[in-house]
């Protein structure tokens, strides 16, 4: 599996932390985004992701690449769902490993903001 | 060169819109990206107001208006992305 | 399994995921800590933590009290061993659900420093 | 009251020291947390060093060096925690 993943196929968090190298390492965060419901208030069954998928792999990567460039961060996975996602399933996905706690927390939140900022991913109506 | 194509793909709310995903834009020359969103416009009226709203990515790069597109290219306008509250 | 454990038991962070309730959740952060090998160079086989299990897990139920009652932030589960516990395997996670990402991520990054600070909890040498 | 005791924890670096990991101290009255620490030296006096770096607890709550130890209480003197860089 690549560091990086966009497309329809479930997200195996287990899956991603194993592929992590540990080696060095003291700290592995992990942020997931889940399909919320309810939503303020209204009941929401699913959402569908549409991407511009070879860009949007591209951008992740570069996002990637710009995270494992500070001090102390190891390695990071990212995986982001397209198409149909139910209520409280995983929609995207970040591991990131560290020396020290700060190191991976920080990488882990960098990775989720330039991505939803930099990724063309959208949540598209039924 | 008259046949060269640029190719031009349109997502989520853009998508909807055009009621289609992709356009081929001919050119005689370069034009710059700017320039492609006229003529984009020019054959789908319903996207011209959607302009300030979406950005420019030339070959899977996001650009400023000002880039050249070459015939080959492959060219996209990017709405606004999930982003959503932090 | 209760909120807070401090004990000898391996850390199934899939269990403790699966433990937290998203209804209204659009977020889930994890942290871990494993042992670090090689630590500034040198190679660790294993760690042994001491604890002072019950002020310990009194300790941290207050820690996860706090985080609980930020905004937006649903549930906390922190587990922390003690014993040894050998390079590259967990010894503590903490998991932080909320509205929003960056709720839980802080959420994450609050429990493990206070943690840190605050939980009777010693590496003891060999 | 005269054999109404405080049990001291010792953890870590001060059991290492201690050689134990409980002390009973028989208190006539109740004493400063202070006051306890001062006793348990007089019966270890290897720990004396270490005051400087060890935070009192009381029945599992960190307390300040005056609170008041009363028989039947846990005291435990806490050495600094894993901590480490962040």
């Amino acid at each position: 599996m690549p560091a990086v993943v966009v497309g329809p196929q479930e997200i195996d968090l287990e899956a991603m932390r194993r592929m992590v190298d540990l080696r060095g390492m003291g700290a592995v965060a992990t942020f997931v985004g889940v399909v919320r419901d309810p939503d303020e208030g209204v009941e929401v069954s699913h959402l569908d992701y549409e991407a511009y998928t070879e860009m949007a792999v591209s951008e992740i990567t570069a996002i990637v690449g710009e995270a494992t460039a500070r001090q102390g961060v190891g390695e990071v996975l990212v995986q982001h769902r397209t198409g149909r996602v139910g209520r409280g399933v995983a929609s995207v996905a970040v591991v990131a490993s560290a020396a020290h706690r700060h190191q991976a927390l920080d990488a882990c939140t960098y990775v989720i903001d330039e991505l939803k900022r930099r990724a063309p991913i959208w949540k598209v109506g039924g | 060169m008259s046949t060269a194509a640029i190719r031009v793909l349109l997502f989520a709310t853009l998508r909807q819109q055009a009621g289609r995903s992709t356009v081929e834009l001919i050119l005689d020359e370069p034009a710059s990206v700017a320039g492609c969103w006229e003529r984009l416009c020019e054959q789908i009226p319903a996207l011209a107001s959607m302009k300030d709203t979406v950005r420019p990515a030339l070959n899977r790069d996001y650009v400023p208006w000002e880039a050249l597109a070459q015939p080959g290219d492959e060219l996209a306008f990017i709405p606004p992305v999930s982003g959503g509250r932090r």
